[in-house]
């Protein structure tokens, strides 16, 4: 049973969050608002996560990960260093001194935060990620858009409710 | 040492190969990569030479005449360093920097390669038999007296050879000649003690009074006197530290180390010993009673005003003398470079006559017992009559070997001119120097780390010695010789029969040597080689309990006159002192860059010449450190930057000598001014020695500005006020307690 | 004054900033020529001391450290405002840094590789860098972990790796909307490739704003820490005029400084270049004048705080030192550093000159002079006047190789940002559209409670 | 392996110089420098150059402050404002006083100068990046960097000249610091040889450094500090001069001290290993 897209473009948040309240409230069969539906937006608007659901972050787990995974290692991996050469003796300075290992730790305790953070970035949103079947250059530019997944029999459904919304544009996938 | 089994000359050989190969190979001056040469492999080195492993000989250095042994360093067939030899009584194993310099005397890049004839004028190189046959065929037909030989100061084989050469040849005219040597002092000794040069024993003196002896730096035999001097300072055997006074119009670097430095209106050093002789009388030493009546005249206050020593100082310093027994007092260049200079250095001997160190810290040297071998010194009378000669014509053919009097000889004197006069000018050179370039002939020499010779010091320390000189190392340059084989050759051409058995020089020497082999301390020792061997690897031959020259002491203060302190002359009011700097001297070493790179030790210059002013002086004048100055004279002027210096009479200022050559090469020509060129030519009234420092002069700015080039810093050696070089008082420390 | 109007549309924001990437002004091309002919010089200078040796800069000893060093710290503290903008105002939520904190970031990312250069340039072996970093080998030779140069090196490293980051991330939903807006040639396909693939969906938007949030958190600590060490390099060694406590502080003040006078210098720029009067606004230009007065004023007071240590301190090394930059070799540049540094900033403490375009172009270049001259006197009279005083040295002055490179600095970094902007949109198009739209949110809630005439344009 | 041998001897790794818990064994080598012997006649210095392939700069770079000379005569002054220098200059041989807990070891971003065993502060050329910071941090300024390549300059070594060059020393090319090693390469000859005779190098004049064996007024005294028997320790020990302390106890007696025995910068708590013995003048005269 193949499934298909429509995505719907509208003016401002105010009617995009209508819309998604609504599809949201009356359960249409064979559609599934949490799973089917993304909002595309110009800016970032904390009020979409509201009208939308709660749906999770988790790079803060990467940074806390990164930052003191990459710093307690390279401490490790600097006093280790420092332990394995014995002709750089330090007149007044022992070999090992914690000061500076300290601010070096300081640094890679950011680095690694940091790399780690992004890299968190990119595996939560998916990025670099293919491009969904249905886009608009609008979206980029000053419209809200809302891509929907359903059965062919709910789209219809979903088709009008998008209209009794005004949108300004409903792009259809081409049927298969 | 390891090298007494062998013949040392294969053993030369085998080092002089290695040598090239490691010049090539450790240094890389390209011979090999541009395939001029092919390195040759250590698979067949002998066991002498181990690369890596460095052995050490025994020579002695020439880059003075104080004739201190030294130690070369010697690896793959290269000479490194030259170190001090322990043994030598001379040097007790140190060198001064300048003896450090030696090996760059050597390996100079602008030593001569090949004999050089005149044609017109540019030089062409020859072949040695060619140079030989041209100096044969000069000497025909010229008389003995037609022909003069100038040298410097020499002893040993090479003198007698020269003797012997000069006799073929029938001629009496060697002329021995020293720029800068003691010779007033010399003669004064010599009247006051029998003897030219006794023995000084700075370290068993209490105090050392000298007036103007740069005995530190470049006076007769500086590293042994540094030696004593340490002794002297230390309080050796529970004495208390040794008290230096030195009196000069111009700090020289023993002025810069002693306790009172005495600046005395230039020429007044024997006004002021004949002053304090006065005081001395007075304080109850007991004097002759025609000593009493030489200084009658010269009570504190007429030397205080004629000097410029305060009357206090005076005192003190004679109440030192008396309470600290016994004392030195030493005459030095500074003495004796005026017109009075043999007065001078006189009533200063008669100084120590009067305080009774003579047989104490003032002995007779003992003497070698060759005298055909003992140092011939040279003097400025020497240059002066062979300058009149040639002035004459009376030379048709000149030899010179050693000094370099163009340079050296007051301009006024006009030798390069007089030198013209004479057809054929040889000189034995290592350098193309002012005087090599006036020749006709110039013969390349060997340096003294590629020659063999013997040396007997003027100045005898310990016992007396006889100084070997060998090879260090195989002759860079094929061409060069030792000018023991060039005079073997050159005497060969008039008494072939003689000198047939010795096919060199070294053949000659080791002759010499195995006929006095008992006299040389080896009759225990059958076998020569071995001798010779063992000689060789001492490099010094010392003869336990040689007799000591006769000591014939005269106090006598009679003939003793010396003239009212010169007046200020109103046209040219300075005094210029040619000072004598310790490293360069007269302008023989100037081409060695480590003694242009050490900084003078007063004024911290380096690579060139400069204008010693007083501080006060300068402000009355307007000049300040750097401004160039022309220094004008009688006999001509010349341009110098001035440096500010507080240790120098007002009256007077100095220009150090050595530098200013327009010759000798990369390193010398160009740096500097020579203030030879503008001395007045004034001659000691007794020993007609010229007096170096009666030129006067006048000073004017031409506006120009320069930066010094030197070592000091911007505050020109001030502590501000930091712990740096901190001073003590005897009365607060005792040193003879220290380790 | 005029703002960035509130009803202005967005497609309209995202044509004008597109606009910037196709036709600015001559004077562009002007600046860039002149810019890279710069960087020849400096190349040509670097070649022939590279050959030579450094002596060719006229260094001696004592003058061990010349130009290079005090440019180094220049650039490196040049780099601290983009961060100040970008990073703290982020988190102050100052919605006026959106429109040019873009472009600050970017001046950020390229001081830093600037200043990079320098410590190349510097070395008396370049040809042996690499020795400077920590790469396993059998010889178990590393680094020495104790030197303030090798926390340089990290710590610029971080922070350089980092802010390159921070700017592309931040500059991905506005790659996406170049993507969409051009259609063809190579800058569409670098486009559609830098842009990962964005579409602005809600998930993608979540995760960006919490990752650009704890970035930028990240960030602040590790500026104030960049500069710190830099001071460290002079604080933690022994000579007098450098080992002194209040550096740190000082430092960072000073960075921040130099680079708000810098971001003054690039808006002017910019906003002609690229006829962004639009946006980057005079209220705008206000803003940033009144916080580099009252970073000046912070800086001065430190400085000063440094002058009566060295002076009621009883150190008498630093006394002399302070006295000689006051009236020795150096007078002339130090004096000249206080007046551009703490006096000229005064102008803008009046209201007419915060808005004055050719007053405040003058006075920032006036200010980065004043702070490239403190840089300079900070290096060079403690060579001059050290400990010890036979090593004091008066009379050495850089050559004009040390002057080229350092001419040259400023044509390689004017060019890298030049072709910065032209390639990448230097205004940020998302944040300018959330920046009026919440404002517009803002107006309308004050319309309908009737207070607009109480706020007036308070909200800026 | 390194993270083992850290664990391992953790200890030994927080030891610090001088005043740690290791002892410098079995050699710790310093010197003594008696100003009132030092007459500054500069032949230390050429001995220097000699030993040492220490290029001549000539004039023009020497007046641009870039001369080499590892060890340098400084001539000071008594300003006391009277018109002639009476008491004569002061002399003070300033070479680099291998301090125990050296400034300049400290910075080297690639560890190019360390602290040896037997108490050197030692440069290793072929390490050097020529950042410059040693120099930079040091207080004595003893440090002399190679501003050009003088192997390659005109008549620094010419054609036989570079004949002169010592095998046992590096000749430094453009873009490394250098300075004075205490004759290093004699040092480690002398201790080799001791090894291979099991024994500890002696102090009768086996090993000198060049400007000791040259110095005419044997100013110099260079030995092993930690031999009771070497002539170093019993001067140090007599002036009652310690390594370890950045302040000496006798300096803080009342009135004083009548002991000569001090070092350079001694508060800036290098720790020198040079100690200086103050120069004498007479109170009579």
């Amino acid at each position: 049973m193949s499934k298909r897209h429509l995505l719907a473009l509208f003016t401002d948040f105010d009617a995009a969050e209508k819309v998604v309240t609504e599809l949201r409230n009356l359960g249409i069969n064979g559609f599934n608002a949490d799973k089917d539906m993304i909002v595309k937006s110009p800016i970032e608007h904390p009020e979409v996560e509201e009208f939308l659901g709660d749906r999770p972050v988790r790079v803060q787990w990467f940074t806390l990960f990164g930052a003191v995974g990459m710093g307690a290692l390279m401490f490790l991996l600097i006093a280790a260093a420092q332990g394995s050469f014995f002709a750089q003796m330090k007149g007044g300075k022992p070999i090992v001194p914690f000061p500076p290992d300290f601010v070096l730790t300081y640094e890679l305790f950011i680095l690694g935060g940091v790399y780690i953070t992004v890299l968190g970035f990119l595996i939560c949103a998916g990025l670099p990620a293919r491009r969904s079947p249905l886009y608009s250059a609008k979206v980029s530019e000053d419209q809200i858009g809302i891509l929907v997944k359903s059965e062919e029999s709910a789209s219809g459904t979903l088709k009008s409710i998008f209209t009794k919304h005004q949108a300004l544009e409903i792009q259809e996938e081409a049927g298969k | 040492m390891m090298n007494s089994e062998f013949d040392r000359r294969d053993f030369l050989k085998v080092l002089g190969w290695g040598g090239t190969a490691v010049a090539l190979t450790g240094c890389g001056n390209g011979m090999v990569e541009s395939g001029k040469e092919t390195v040759v492999s250590y698979v067949e080195a002998t066991d002498y030479m181990i690369p890596s492993v460095s052995v050490y000989f025994n020579s002695t250095c020439a880059q003075c005449d104080a004739g201190c042994s030294i130690t070369g360093r010697i690896r793959e067939g290269r000479v490194l360093k030259l170190e001090g030899n322990p043994k030598s009584a001379i040097n007790r194993g140190k060198t001064c920097g300048l003896g450090q310099a030696g090996v760059q005397n050597h390996y100079n890049p602008d030593r001569i390669r090949a004999p050089l004839l005149r044609t017109g004028n540019t030089g062409e190189a020859i072949t040695w038999e060619k140079a030989y046959a041209l100096i044969d065929e000069k000497l025909k037909g010229v008389s003995g007296n037609q022909v003069a030989f100038l040298t410097g100061g020499m002893s040993g084989h090479t003198k007698v050879l020269l003797g012997n050469y000069m006799d073929s040849l029938g001629s009496k005219n060697h002329f021995v000649y020293e720029a800068i040597g003691p010779a007033v002092v010399r003669a004064a000794n010599m009247k006051s003690y029998g003897v030219e040069m006794p023995r000084f024993n700075i370290d068993k003196a209490r105090v050392v009074l000298s007036f103007g002896a740069d005995f530190l730096g470049a006076w007769v035999s500086p590293v042994n006197f540094s030696q004593q001097y340490a002794q002297f300072r230390k309080g050796a055997d529970g004495h208390q530290r040794g008290v230096l006074v030195q009196v000069e119009s111009k700090m020289t670097i023993t002025g810069a180390n002693a306790d009172r430095w005495l600046v005395v209106r230039p020429g007044t050093e024997g006004i002021l010993a004949l002053g304090i002789i006065n005081v001395l009388n007075k304080l109850g030493v007991k004097v002759s009673g025609d000593i009493a009546a030489a200084v009658k005249a010269y009570d504190k206050d007429r030397v205080s005003k004629d000097t410029g020593v305060s009357a206090e100082q005076i005192n003190k310093l004679a109440t030192l003398l008396t309470e600290r027994t016994p004392s030195l007092v030493l005459a030095g260049t500074a003495a004796e470079g005026y017109a009075h200079g043999s007065q001078n250095a006189a009533a200063i001997n008669l100084l120590n006559h009067v305080l009774g160190n003579v047989g104490k810290t003032v002995e007779a040297a003992e003497v070698v017992p060759f005298p055909q071998m003992a140092p011939v010194t040279g003097n400025t009378v020497a240059l002066q009559t062979l300058n009149d000669g040639l002035a004459a014509g009376k030379y048709k053919v000149l030899f010179s070997y050693g000094p370099n009097p163009v340079f050296t000889a007051p301009g006024a004197m006009k030798f390069k001119d007089n030198m013209a006069k004479a057809d054929f000018k040889v000189v034995f050179a290592q350098y193309l120097d002012e005087t090599a370039l006036q020749a006709d002939l110039v013969l390349p020499l060997d340096s003294p780390l590629e020659d063999w010779g013997t040396q007997v010091p003027e100045y005898m320390a310990g016992g007396a010695q006889i100084n070997i000189q060998q090879p260090l190392m195989e002759k860079l340059h094929a061409e060069t010789r030792g000018m023991g084989d060039i005079l073997l050759t050159l005497i060969k051409q008039r008494r072939a029969a003689e000198y047939k058995p010795f096919d060199d020089y070294y053949g000659y020497l080791r002759a010499a040597v195995l006929q006095n082999k008992a006299a040389l301390g080896g009759a225990h020792q059958p076998d020569n080689d071995i001798f010779w061997n063992e000689t060789l690897s001492k490099g010094i031959i010392k003869f336990d309990g040689a007799k000591q020259a006769s000591f014939s002491v005269n106090a006598g203060a009679t003939g003793l006159n010396l003239p009212e302190p010169a007046e200020i002359d109103a046209q040219y009011p300075f005094h210029l002192i040619p000072h004598v700097n310790a490293n360069l001297r007269d302008g023989r070493n100037t081409n060695q860059p480590w003694l242009q790179e050490s900084p003078d030790p007063l004024t911290t210059i380096v690579w060139d010449s400069w204008i010693e002013i007083h501080p006060k002086k300068a402000a009355e004048l307007g000049i300040q450190e750097g401004d160039i100055v022309e220094v004008t004279g009688k006999n001509g002027s010349l341009k110098v930057q001035a440096y500010l210096f507080p240790g120098i009479h007002p009256d007077a200022v100095s220009i150090p000598l050595g530098r200013g050559h327009d010759a000798m090469g990369r390193y010398a020509k160009g740096y500097g001014v020579n203030p030879f060129q503008i001395l007045d030519v004034v001659y000691d009234k007794q020993t007609g020695e010229l007096a170096l420092h009666e030129t006067r002069v006048k000073i004017s700015k031409t506006g120009e500005r320069v930066i010094v080039v030197k070592d000091e810093g911007p505050v020109g050696g001030n502590q501000e006020g930091q712990k740096i070089v901190p001073e003590m008082f005897t009365d607060k420390v005792n040193l003879s307690k220290e380790i | 004054m005029k703002d960035i109007r509130e009803d202005i549309a967005w497609a309209q924001i995202n044509t004008d900033v597109l606009k910037s990437l196709e036709n600015p002004r001559k004077l562009y091309w002007v600046i860039l020529f002149i810019a890279i002919a710069l960087v020849g010089v400096a190349v040509g200078c670097e070649i022939y001391q590279y050959n030579m040796g450094l002596g060719v800069g006229n260094f001696d000893n004592p003058h061990m450290w010349g130009l290079y060093i005090a440019s180094f710290i220049f650039w490196i503290g040049m780099s601290h405002s983009g961060t100040l903008l970008s990073a703290i105002l982020h988190l102050m939520h100052a919605d006026w840094r959106k429109p040019i904190y873009r472009f600050a970031e970017a001046m950020t990312t390229f001081s830093l590789m600037t200043a990079g250069l320098f410590v190349a340039v510097h070395l008396g072996r370049i040809w042996q860098i690499y020795f400077a970093l920590p790469y396993p080998n059998m010889r178990q030779v590393w680094p020495n972990f104790q030197s303030p140069l090798l926390w340089d090196a990290m710590a610029i490293f971080t922070y350089l790796s980092s802010s390159i980051l921070f700017l592309y991330i931040g500059m991905i939903p506005d790659l996406a909307i170049c993507r969409d807006n051009i259609h063809s040639g190579w800058r569409k396909r670098l486009y559609t490739v830098l842009s990962l693939g964005w579409e602005g969906t809600d998930r993608q938007w979540r995760n960006f704003r919490m990752t650009y949030l704890t970035i930028a958190c990240f960030l602040i600590p590790l500026a104030v820490s960049v500069h710190s060490i830099v001071s460290g390099d002079f604080a933690s060694s022994q000579q007098p005029g450098w080992h002194i406590t209040s550096f740190p502080p000082y430092f960072v003040a000073g960075a921040l400084y130099s680079g708000c006078a810098a971001i003054i210098t690039l808006f002017i720029i910019l906003r002609y270049v690229f006829k962004f009067e639009e946006y980057m606004t005079k209220s705008i230009l206000k803003k940033v004048a009144r916080l580099t007065f009252a970073i000046a004023m912070i800086w001065t007071y430190l400085v000063w705080i440094e002058y009566s240590m060295a002076w009621f301190g009883h150190n008498p090394h630093d006394k002399h030192l302070l006295i000689e930059k006051a009236t020795g070799t150096y007078a002339p540049f130090w004096w000249m550093m206080n007046f551009c540094a703490s006096v000229v900033p005064l102008t803008l403490a009046f209201k007419r000159f915060q808005t004055n375009i050719p007053v405040l172009l003058a006075v920032s270049l006036l200010l980065n002079l004043g702070m490239f001259l403190e840089r300079w006197m900070i290096v060079a009279p403690t060579f001059a006047d050290g400990y010890y005083p036979w090593t004091w040295d008066h009379n050495q002055w850089p050559s004009l190789v040390q002057w080229g490179i350092v001419l040259g600095s400023f044509g390689w970094f004017t060019m890298l940002f030049m072709i910065f902007c032209k390639v990448f949109p230097s205004v940020s198009m998302y944040e300018v559209k959330e920046m009026v739209y919440h404002r517009s949110l803002a107006t309308k809630k004050l319309q309908a409670t009737g207070e607009l005439a109480a706020a007036g344009k308070g909200a800026h | 392996m390194s993270i083992t041998t850290l664990f391992d001897n953790y200890s030994e790794f927080r030891h610090r110089h001088p005043d740690g818990d290791v002892p410098h064994n079995p050699y710790k080598w310093a010197m003594a420098i008696d100003l009132d012997a030092c007459s500054g006649c500069n032949a230390c210095s050429v001995a220097c150059y000699a030993e040492n392939n220490l290029p001549v700069v000539g004039k023009e770079k020497f007046a641009h402050g870039q001369v080499m000379h590892w060890m340098r005569i400084e001539r000071y002054w008594d300003h006391d404002g009277s018109e002639f220098p009476e008491r004569g200059a002061r002399y003070l041989p300033m070479l680099c006083q291998q301090c125990e807990a050296a400034p300049c070891e400290t910075v080297c971003p690639v560890g190019a100068t360390n602290h040896t065993p037997d108490g050197l502060n030692s440069q290793i050329y072929n390490r050097c990046i020529g950042s410059r910071y040693c120099s930079s941090n040091c207080p004595y300024k003893v440090r002399y960097f190679n501003w050009y390549d003088y192997p390659t300059t005109d008549n620094v070594w010419p054609a036989e000249m570079n004949m002169q060059l010592n095998p046992d020393v590096t000749v430094r090319g453009k873009g490394v610091m250098e300075k004075c090693t205490f004759c290093i390469q004699r040092i480690r000859g002398a201790e080799s040889d001791a090894k291979t005779q099991g024994r500890l190098v002696r102090d009768d004049g086996e090993l000198q450094t060049a400007c000791q064996q040259a110095c005419p007024t044997s100013a110099i005294s260079f030995g092993n500090l930690v031999d009771p028997e070497s002539r170093v320790h019993k001067q140090w020990r007599a002036q009652q001069v310690d390594l370890d302390k950045h302040e000496q106890v006798k300096d803080q007696a009342e009135g004083g001290t009548d002991l000569r025995g001090y070092r350079i910068y001694e508060w800036l708590a290098p720790y020198p290993s040079i100690m200086y013995l103050e120069r004498v003048r007479e109170s009579e005269i």
